[in-house]
Order: C-alpha cells, then structure tokens, then sequence
C-alpha cells in the first residue's frame, strides 16, 4: 500500500457488523483507497476504549455516543470534534405486544432489564418517566441483564416487564421471536447519539485527510440509503465471519437485514433533524440540546458553547456530500460484485 | 549487613513504591500519557480520598470481598474435594479429569448469561462465577499435592493396616498441604478477578459495577482508584492465605535456609 | 486390605514362605532379582536373625511378609492365610526410620494406635514408658527434624512395639546405634520378646548380634538372594552380654562368619 | 477385574460422555430450556459441522490456538523466570511479590485498553493479555516448588561447595519441577480463556471473535460449537503438558501406587 | 562461601577446634544443646574416629566443620582459617545417604566433579573404579529407588571419594552394612588413606572399627556433647583384619569399652 496514507478508525463495538455502513462501505468498494487512505476499520470494545485509543494516538477516528463526545469535552477536557452524526438516540422500552403493558403509566411497579447499570438509556428512561409523573427512583426497579439470551428470557419469563436497549438490541430481540411493542420519549429522537468523530489537533494538522474520510462517509451513507440489501451482501463478502449463522440462508440475510434497518432508521432520523440536506451533518443546536440535558441529568457538571463540539472547516458539510449521488445510487442499484 | 533483614526488606518496599509512584507521575507528565488512558496518580489519589470519604468505595467494597470470599471458599472448597476424590480414586484422573479441563478453559465470560439466569442477577450469579474460576488451581494443586507422597510413607502407613482412606488423611493430606496451599494463593487471586467480572456481566452493586459506573462517566482516576483498592484486597487475602499457610504447615517452616553458606 | 482381627495365635509354622521369587523391574530396563526360590518356616514364638551381604535381599523378604511388597511368585503364608496384604498384630521397623515429618515424637510412636483406631489415652503410658526405654523420654515433644540420626532409628522402634505385636518384622532396627546403646537395646528386646511371648524376625548385619539374639540365624547369599544356611543356636536362654565371651557364642560367630565369607563378602 | 486398566478407563470416560450428552439432550427437551440458553447437542453437533465444513472454524481455531500458546510461552516463561529470581533471592519475596500480587488481581478487561494503546490492535495484545493471565499459577508454584528442597539436598550441595547458582541449578530446580508442571497445567487452561478475554475486548479474527458475532445473532448452538473446539483445545494442552511432564519428571514416575494393599 | 583452591597442605594441626558450642532452637521452645566446649586438633595426614552415644553431637560436630552447620560459638579453624563455609578439597559422607533421585548412581557419584566444575569424561573411569571397589560395578545406570540401604549409603561414599579429597570427613559411612562388607570397606579406606595421604576424621559407633582405623579415637560423652576422652592406638601400621585377634587391640577396645560404659550408655 505504497504512498497511501494511513487512517484508522476505532469503532467503539466489539462486533462491526453490517451496522455500520459509513464505515465499512468505503473499505468494500475501496472508495478511501482511491482518495489515497489506507483505511483501517477496529472494533475496539465500547465508546470509552474508542475514545482512549484515539487520544492514546492509536486511531484518527473514533465512533462514539453523543455523551462521551459530550463528557470527554466538558469532564476531561479533550478536545473531541463531532465530525458527523450518523444517528440519533434510538432506544427504547420494549414490551411484549400482547403484554400488559400499554402506555408509560402501566410501568409504575414494574421492572425493567437494562444492558448494565451505567447505561446511556437509563438517563432518558428517568426523565421519560419523570415527565409522565413517576419518580423513577421508586416507581420501577432496574435491573442489569446484559445482552443475548438474559434480557429476552427475563421478559419471556416476566422477571422484567420491559427493556430499555438501544435500536438494534431491539431488533435483535424480535429476531429471536419476540412481539414487541416499543415505548419511547418524544424528545428522544431530537437527540443526537452517533458521533463519528476525532480530535481538533488531527482537525488542523490534515483538514483534507478528514473531509476526504467523511466523503467517504457520506458517499456511503447516500449509497446504503438506495440499497440496503446491497450493503449486507457486500459486507458479507467482505466480512464473513460478521455474518449470521444458526439458521437458513434467507432468514439470516433478513434477520441482518432487521437490523441494518433499525440503525437505518436511525440515520434517517439524523438526518431529518439536521435539515434533511446533508448527510452526516452535526450541528451545533442538536449537540447544545444533548449537553442541556446530560446537564440537567447531572451527568455533567457544566456547558460549553455547543459551536466547539463542531469541525471547524468552513462549509465542511457541503464539501463532504460533494459527490455524484445520482451514480452512487445507480452503483448501489446495480450492487457491484465483488 | 548491619540493617535486620526485616528492617531491610520494608524499607526496600517502600522505596519500590515511591519509585513507582513517582515513575508513574513521571510517565505521566513526560511521555504525555493522556489522562482517558492512565491517571497520573495524584489524580488517583484525589479520587481514592473522595471515594473513601463519601463512604462509596467502602459500600462496595464490601460487596465484592463477599463475592470475592464466598466464591473462593465454594470454588476452593469444592476444587479440594473434588482433588481429594481424584486422589483416592484414580479411575476419576483419567475419566473425570478431562471434563474438568474442558470445563474449565470455558470462558467464564461467555457462560456467565447462563449463570446470571440459572442463579439470578443478585450476589449468587457473582459467587457462583468466582467460585469456578477459584475452583481450579486448588484442584490442580491437590491432585499432584497427594501424589507427592514418598513411597516408604505410603509403605509405613500400609505396613500398620492403614486404609486407603486413613493413608489418604495421616500421610498424603498432609504431605499435599504445600501444594494446595499454591493453589489457594493462586485461587484467592483469581477470585478477586471473579467477582469483578462477574459485576461487570450485571450487577447492582460492587466494585466491578462501579467501574462500569466511572468508565460511563469517563472518571478514569476514579477507576483506577478501584483497582488499587483491588490491588490492596488482592495483596491482603494473599497475606491471610500465607499466614494460614506458615501455621498449617509448619514443619516445612523456614529451616531449609539455614544451610550455612546456602 | 489389613486382616482385622485375624489372630496370629497358635498354628505353627507362624510363617511359611515356599519358592518366593521377587524380580524388581528398573528404569534402565534390565529387571533386578532380589530373591530366588526362598523357602523357610518361622514358628510361634520363635526369634529368627536374618544376615547376607547388602542388597542381597533381606528387606525385600521382609517387606512381603510384612505384606506391603508383592512378590513375583511363590508362596507365603501368616497364621495358615496367604499373605495378601498387612496385618494388624505385626510390628514393622523400617530400614531407614520414615517419621512423619508433622506429628512429633510421641505422635509418631502413636502412629500405629491412630491407624488401628486403639484408645490414644489409654496408650499414652505406653509409649512413653517405651521412649523411656530407649532413652528419648525427654524428647516426647520434638519433631523428626531436630533428631540425630539414632533417635529417629530409635523412635521407630518403639513405633513398632506400642501396639504390642505379636510379630515384629525389624530391617537392621540398631544401625544406626552405637555399641552400648545397641547392647542394651539388645537386651530390652530379649526382655520384651520373653516376657511377652512375641515372634520376632530380625535382620542384622552384625554377626555377634544375630547369635546372641537368635534361635536361628538364616544367612542368605549375595544377589540373586538365596538362602543358604540356616543356623540353629543352641545357646541357653535367658541370655546375657557375658554370653559373648563364652566359646559357644564364638564358635556361633565363626561359623557364620567362615560361610559368609565362602559366598563372597561384596556383591557386584 | 479380568478387564485392564487402561480399557476400563477409557470405557468409563466414553460411558460418561455418551451419559452427558443424552442428559443434556434430555433436559433441552424435558425441561424446556429455551435453545436460547442452552441450545441441544444435536442443534450443537449441525452447527459444529457446518462451521467445520465451510473452514470458518478451521481458520479461527488457528489464531486463537497461535495466541493461546504465544501467550502461554511467554507467561509461563516469564512466571518462571521471575520465580527462579524469587528462589534465588529470598528478599524479593516480600518486596517485588506483593507488587505481582497486585498486578495480578486487577481484571484484564479493565487494563486491556492500555494493553491494545501498547501492542496494538493485533495479535500481539492478545498475546499479551494471555501472559498476563498464565503467568502467575507457574510464578506461585515456582516459587512454592523451589523451596521445597529437603534440607539434607542443601546441606549435601553446599558442602561439595556448590555455589547458590549451582544449588539452584542441580537440586532445587528438579526438585520444584513437580510444582512447576502443576502451574503449567493451570496456565495452559487459563491461557485457553486468556486468549478468549483478548479477542472479547476487540479483535478480527480467532473464536472469542467468532463467539461475540454468534452471540449479537443469538446463535447459540453456534457459540457451543465454539466453546466444544476451545474445551478440546484446553485437553489436548493439558494432555500435551502432562506427557512433557511424565518425561521430565521421571523419577516420580508411577512407583508410589505399587505398595501392595495402599 | 567455598575456599576455592584454599590448599589444605603442610601446617599442621589441619584442623583446630577451641571452645565449640553448638544450640539448636526446637519448635517446643527448648533449645538443645548438642555440644559444649568442644576443642581438638587433627594433624595432616591423621585419621581419627569419634566414638559417642547416638545424640550426643557427633554428626552436629561434622558438619561444623564441613562448613555446612554454624556454630554457636568457639572457633574452628582449617588449615589455619576460620571456617565459614565448605571447602573444595573435603569429601563429606552423610549419616543418611542423600542422594539425588534424579540421577542415577553413575551420576550421583560424579556431582562433586559437576558441582566443581571438573571434567566429567576425565574422572568417570576413577568413579567407575571406585563403584566397582564397593560392589555396585553393575549399578552405574540404576536410580537411587531402585537400590538396597547398604548399596545407597556405598554410593555415598564413592561419592566423597570420587573427587580426590585431602581432608574425609565421615558419619558412620559403613553403618548399613553387613560385618563382611563393611572389613573389606574398612581396609580399603585404610588403603586409600596410606597411599594418598589423605586425613580423615571418621564417625562411627562399632569400637573395633573405631580402634582398628585410627591414630586417635575421640570419645564424646552423652549430651550435652563433651570430648572426654582422646586415646592415642598405638598399634602397627599397616593393619590388617589379623591385628584385630591381637591382645593390644583387644585392649584399646576394653578401654574404650569401659570409658564409654563409665558415662552411661543411654542419654535421656
Ligand atoms: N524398588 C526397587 N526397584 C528396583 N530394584 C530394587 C528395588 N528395591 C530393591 N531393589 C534391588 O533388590 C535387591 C535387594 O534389595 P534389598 O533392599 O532387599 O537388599 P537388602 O538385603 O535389604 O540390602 P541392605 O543390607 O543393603 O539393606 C538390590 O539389588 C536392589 O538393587
Ligand atoms: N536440626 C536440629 N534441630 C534441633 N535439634 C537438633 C537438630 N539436629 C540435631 N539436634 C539435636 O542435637 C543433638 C545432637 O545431634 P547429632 O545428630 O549431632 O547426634 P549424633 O551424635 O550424630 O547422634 P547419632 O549417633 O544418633 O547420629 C541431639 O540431641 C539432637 O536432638
Ligand atoms: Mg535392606
Ligand atoms: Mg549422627
């Protein structure tokens, strides 16, 4: 890989699954390799190892939650730049459809599964809950029930009456058979959560280096939107062992499926509320809304102005959607073989 | 040498932590390691004291060195018995054995989903996790410990109508206690990991929960602040064990350095 | 395993071995014979020395009679039964003293009585009569570890006497003792053995021990282990250390000394 | 018994497993255990064989089984060398020992991070992450096995004026190889799961990473498949040890069973 | 620790002890005291046995001065200097035969050679020749498990000889061996001491021996371990197993007898 420039990106999950279109899209049909980047994309574990690994030098890149761009500015003074954002808060509350559950108020009593206890979700749970006239220290019970088999059983078995995980742990949920019903704030989803980011220093030492990536992004992002089923064939030609296995073909490839659409829906969630024109764009308003309530959920001790979380290259997000959208949705349209 | 040997050795500590505190402050400062990756320990030591005076750390303390106890003495215990068994029943070695083995390289990580809904999400699925990580050195350990016997042991106690089982508690049992007793050290150190992991797959309470806590809030120093609590819960059971270990088998006790010139 | 109960009363001969073969297979492959067609009788009450060359066998007897060495053929009985395991109403003293390093001295002495489930309590006086006895009363209380090397010899001998064998199986029990302790230690045995009526198998490799303790004297050849003579002693009981110097003792002595020497003194 | 040894045993041992694996099966179906939580071994034995099939296990079985023995080769090596260093000089023992102690109890999963910033995302870390792992059992009972020497052993070198080194060397190493191979024994194992925490905290390939997929697809026959190759792993190693060991050890070779009777 | 090549030639007295006490701590609590102003000299080229009831320090008093065992107090000197560990040109045989499982009986002979760092290819013929001196030509290649009480106690002997030592320092080294073995050992090891000049201080509790092989028998008293006693045997040199018939040597050994029976034959 002579000459090219190498870029890494940690990606704050311990599984790169087809979730991740932005990222991994650019790797399959080698768009970052003609930019001239040698692109590596690492699952490092969670948003925090994402974050070390990017200050620690180790990564250009990190894909993190909203709150820990959030905190790592506020808290731990680092200077983390939201180079796009690729979702919005997508959790919620699952229950099972025939269940007793109907509305926020049939939860008081109740318990709830959470992933762990120091979870992003549990923060919006409790204002969700504060704002339907629970206190959400006594009205329900949280419980730790990690991710796999534990949750889906705790509900089956109605040791919980209720999840709080995030959107594709939902739909992981239903693939195991599940009839869910989901219950959400309002204002969830005017929160932003995906935050393909980096630091302020890689920022103004290599400003072409980071358009050229978020190029990319966006270019992919345009490209998954027109295909998605592309997108899961593609990343499972290049990715095998990210595939499903344990059941037939066609119910693995919708069950991926499933999935990708949830995060999907997530991006196009984004997308809407930052104008609907760009993608990937990150804008001050929503970050300041994010940061307001982390504050007000005491998750941090004070703000900062909303403008420092953005990427400081003049008109950044036009420069970054500027590609042919009409061949990229042909290309995705015709799915290149690979 | 004029300094008592004592003397000697707790001096050496110490200067070896003021040497690695400081190499840590230094590091820190020096090779500019970002303070997300590793705290310099001023930091830490800010974090330990607000801990210690809000009274948190000590709450969860305590709930992991029950974890951390109960899970050793379950895994422990039952990895003695079990090596007792295998002692005096050699079928098992070779029949019974390998399932252990098989067992036991079972990432705890990947069936602790399994035990959190067998044994609930409260302490139980904690102790049960660190009792099968105790579990295995002290069988290990056991198992080789009884066959350490000297033969003409075996052929004294034989040679009086010893049973099997009484050759088994007069002579092998004790002969093995060096032994088991490496793997409980060894054990009680795994257990500590135990418990930890074991919050960290779903827990209420507890160091290992609190450092999923921090490490949401990004309170690195605070983490590290837990681990040296760790560190020192580690090192103290270690000490107990030791300690238990020097009275219990005491007529290995130190006369083998006396050798003049040894 | 262990006969229990099984008296070793009566029924003479006490023990009769016919044709007892015991080959050793060794790490270096080429197996050793330690005995060859060994056959002799051992009757009630009979103290019977056993002499040969080293390595020519005679722990390796003893250890099958004391039931804890499998032989490779042949045949050996105790009290009319086939020998296949120990027996509660024997009393072994090793070649090497084998203390357990944890229990002290008295503990060790009491060895046999915690195997045999017998009331510690009661044996207690015992045992320390014996310790008296072979001068160690003061030593009750220490470990193994702070003994010479003829204390530790000597705690084994009075292991193998606390429990008031019928029969004593003693591998070179006074070794390691110099020649007043063993002289009295000696004498003690002949005591014990008259008063209480024991058997006694005892290998030595003092010929003057082995006549003046013995009924008879087996004397077994070097490597393979044969037996080649054996020596009926007909000297008046009870005896005394004055016997020694009398002429039929040295005739004893000598006579066993000549034949020994005929069959070679070192093995090879 | 007119049937040998060797084929009882191993009778024994295939009774047990097929006892195993109907019990299993019966209980998926008996007790409804949803396939969810403990798939049955039949689902488990399809899965094994398409995985086995395709290669897929093929291929990440070899860079976990890489790492497991990088790992265990330089944690064991390292645990015995630091433990020789201990034997050789006592003071180290109460100064440097209680360092490792601590060291050693902190949970991987939280010191991975630094691990992976210092070696990388690669094989290396995980490497890594698994000597951390095997290094203290072979430490621990080095350090045990070292100065289990009897005292006449020291007392016979030295007055040949063996040097400390040469005591070490001819006596007390052969002497602690006993103990050495039990540590041995517990780090290959605990290196299986070492190598298992390494690819959980982020990696591209080997059957931690394999399992971490299966279970995001809640395919759990799939993750037993996996857990059945890293259990054989784990006996075979162990296997492989103890054959290593009976060669080394040879003068503790079997004798002691042979007193009739015990 | 060891005198390197710290030559142990000319000036005499080779050895020099002056006040030596020797207390062993116990786990009980109560200190032992196993020697109590111990002095002597051993003149180059000398050969002394030490006669004593068994525990009254005679192994104790060896190791001190194999360098092994540290004194209380008092002072021991070799050659002139202060003993403070062992030397390279002193063989030690042990009361016990500690040899080494590991190696077989070839090798366990040669660890002196390794341990000093000799060639080993130079010194096997000399290790073989002396296996074959003591019977066990055959044993070379076998483990020390595999032998008998007298061939292991033979192998630890050839060992303290196998490197040529001036100064022998041996603990009853003919102990487990039968009347015949231990002659021939006993002339040979008077051989070896007349042809290489060697010293030798020998522990051993058979009278006879001690009479028939010294220049001077020291004589310990029970514990606390005293010399009482230093006789001069004046008796021809060299000897041979007929002197033993002579009046004079049955005189030292009624002498002796008598001194020792004098202190008490068992400690208490
Ligand atoms: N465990 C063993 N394995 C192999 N060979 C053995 C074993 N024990 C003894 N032998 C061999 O058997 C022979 C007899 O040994 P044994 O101990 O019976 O002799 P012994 O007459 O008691 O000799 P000593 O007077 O030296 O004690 C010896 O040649 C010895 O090498
Ligand atoms: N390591 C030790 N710890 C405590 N006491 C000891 C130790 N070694 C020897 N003793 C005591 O010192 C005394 C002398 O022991 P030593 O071994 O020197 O006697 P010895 O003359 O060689 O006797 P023996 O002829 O029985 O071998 C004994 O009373 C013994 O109890
Ligand atoms: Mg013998
Ligand atoms: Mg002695």
């Amino acid at each position: 890989q002579g000459g090219l420039k190498r870029v890494r990106i940690a990606v704050g999950t311990t599984n790169l699954n087809l979730a991740y279109p932005w990222l991994t899209l650019p790797v399959a049909l080698g768009w970052w390799q003609e930019a001239g980047y040698a692109v590596e994309v690492l699952p490092v574990g969670a948003s925090l190892q994402a974050l070390q690994q990017m200050v620690a030098g180790n990564a250009e890149f990190a894909q993190l939650n909203s709150s820990v761009v959030i905190q790592a500015n506020v808290q731990n003074n680092i200077p983390v730049r939201a180079v796009m954002n690729n979702g919005v808060i997508d959790w919620s509350l699952s229950v099972l459809e025939d269940g007793p559950v109907k509305t926020v108020a049939d939860l008081k009593g109740k318990t709830i599964g959470v992933f762990s206890l120091a979870t992003g979700g549990i923060a919006f749970l409790r204002s969700y809950l504060r704002a339907a006239g629970m206190n959400p220290d006594s009205d329900v019970r949280l419980v730790p029930v990690g991710l796999g088999a534990p949750p889906i059983e705790a509900l089956r078995n109605n040791r919980v009456q209720a999840l709080l995980y995030w959107a594709s742990a939902q739909a992981g949920f239903q693939n195991a058979g599940l009839k869910l019903r989901h219950l959400r704030g309002e204002d969830w989803q005017s929160y932003p959560d995906f935050t393909f980011s980096t630091l302020q220093k890689t920022i103004e030492a290599d400003p072409a280096m980071v358009e050229a990536i978020a190029r990319g992004c966006a270019r992919a992002t345009e490209f998954v939107m027109a295909s998605p089923d592309c997108q899961r064939r593609l990343h499972w030609a290049r990715w095998p062992s990210t595939r499903p296995t344990g059941a037939d073909e066609a119910t693995l490839a919708q069950w991926d499926l499933n999935n990708l659409e949830a995060q999907l829906g997530s991006m196009h969630a984004a997308h809407a509320m930052n104008g609907g024109q760009l993608w990937g764009r990150a804008t001050p308003e929503a970050y300041g809304r994010i940061q307001t309530f982390m504050q007000e959920a005491g998750l941090i001790q004070r703000s900062i102005d909303p403008a420092t979380y953005m990427v400081s290259i003049p008109d950044f997000y036009t420069k970054i959607n500027n590609f042919d959208a009409a061949a990229t949705r042909a290309l995705a349209a015709a799915c290149p073989a690979t | 040498m004029t300094i008592p040997r004592g003397r000697l050795e707790l001096l050496l500590s110490i200067l070896l932590f003021v040497v690695f505190v400081l190499g840590w402050e230094a590091a820190c400062v020096l090779l500019e390691v970002p303070a997300i990756v590793v705290p310099a320990p001023s930091a830490v030591a800010v974090a330990m004291y607000a801990g210690l005076a809000s009274g948190e750390l000590v709450t969860h303390f305590w709930v992991t060195f029950a974890e951390v106890l109960l899970g050793f003495v379950f895994g422990a215990g039952a990895g003695f018995v079990l090596g007792v068994l295998v002692g005096l029943f050699p079928l098992m070695e070779r029949t019974v054995y390998p399932y252990i083995v098989a067992f036991q390289t079972l990432p705890k990580v990947a069936i602790a989903p399994i035990i959190v809904i067998w044994f609930g999400y409260g302490m139980e699925s904690k102790v049960v996790i660190t009792a099968t990580i105790a579990f295995f050195p002290v069988l290990a350990n056991t198992i080789v410990g009884l066959r350490a016997i000297p033969r003409e042991q075996v052929e004294l106690m034989v040679a009086f109508t010893a049973s099997r089982w009484q050759v088994f508690r007069m002579a092998r049992l004790p002969q093995a206690l060096p032994y088991v007793f490496v793997g409980l050290d060894v054990a009680i150190v795994l257990s500590v990991i135990g418990a930890i992991v074991g919050e960290f797959v779903g827990s209420q309470a507890g160091l290992g929960y609190l450092i999923l806590q921090r490490n949401f809030n990004l309170d690195m120093a605070g983490v590290f602040a837990i681990l040296i609590i760790l560190s020192l819960m580690g090192i103290g059971l270690h000490l107990a064990v030791n300690a238990v270990q020097r009275r219990v088998v005491f007529w290995m006790a130190s006369s083998t350095d006396r050798v003049m010139g040894a | 395993m262990a006969d229990g109960t099984a008296a070793l009363v009566q029924a003479a001969p006490l023990i009769a071995a016919r044709g007892l073969n015991k080959i050793y297979p060794t790490q270096s492959g080429a197996p050793v014979v330690a005995l060859q067609d060994v056959s002799f009788t051992l009757r009630q009450g009979e103290f019977v020395t056993v002499v040969g060359p080293s390595g020519c066998g005679k722990s390796t007897l003893l250890k099958i009679l004391a039931g804890i060495l499998r032989r490779s053929s042949g045949q050996v009985t105790l009290a009319g039964r086939e020998i296949d395991g120990p027996s509660r109403d024997v009393g072994v003293v090793f070649q090497a003293p084998v203390l357990l390093p944890w229990r002290n001295v008295l503990q060790n002495v009491l060895l046999p009585i915690d195997i045999q489930r017998l009331d510690r309590k009661a044996h207690t006086p015992r045992a320390r009569a014996l310790l008296e006895m072979v001068g160690l009363a003061g030593f009750a209380d220490k470990y193994p570890n702070e003994l010479s090397g003829g204390m530790q010899q000597r705690v084994g001998i009075t292991r193998a006497l606390v429990h008031d064998p019928a029969l004593l199986l003693m591998d070179e029990p006074f070794g390691a003792l110099d020649a007043m302790t063993r002289e009295a230690m000696n004498l003690e045995l002949l005591r014990i053995w008259g008063e209480a009526r024991k058997t006694v198998m005892l290998v030595t490799h003092s010929i003057p021990e082995a006549v003046f303790l013995a009924d008879r004297v087996i004397v077994m050849s070097p490597r393979p282990g044969r037996i080649t003579e054996v020596i009926e002693v007909d000297l008046p009981r009870p005896r005394d250390l004055s016997m020694i110097n009398s002429a039929g003792f040295g005739a004893y002595v000598a006579a066993i000394r000549a034949h020994f020497q005929s069959l070679g003194a070192l093995d090879a």
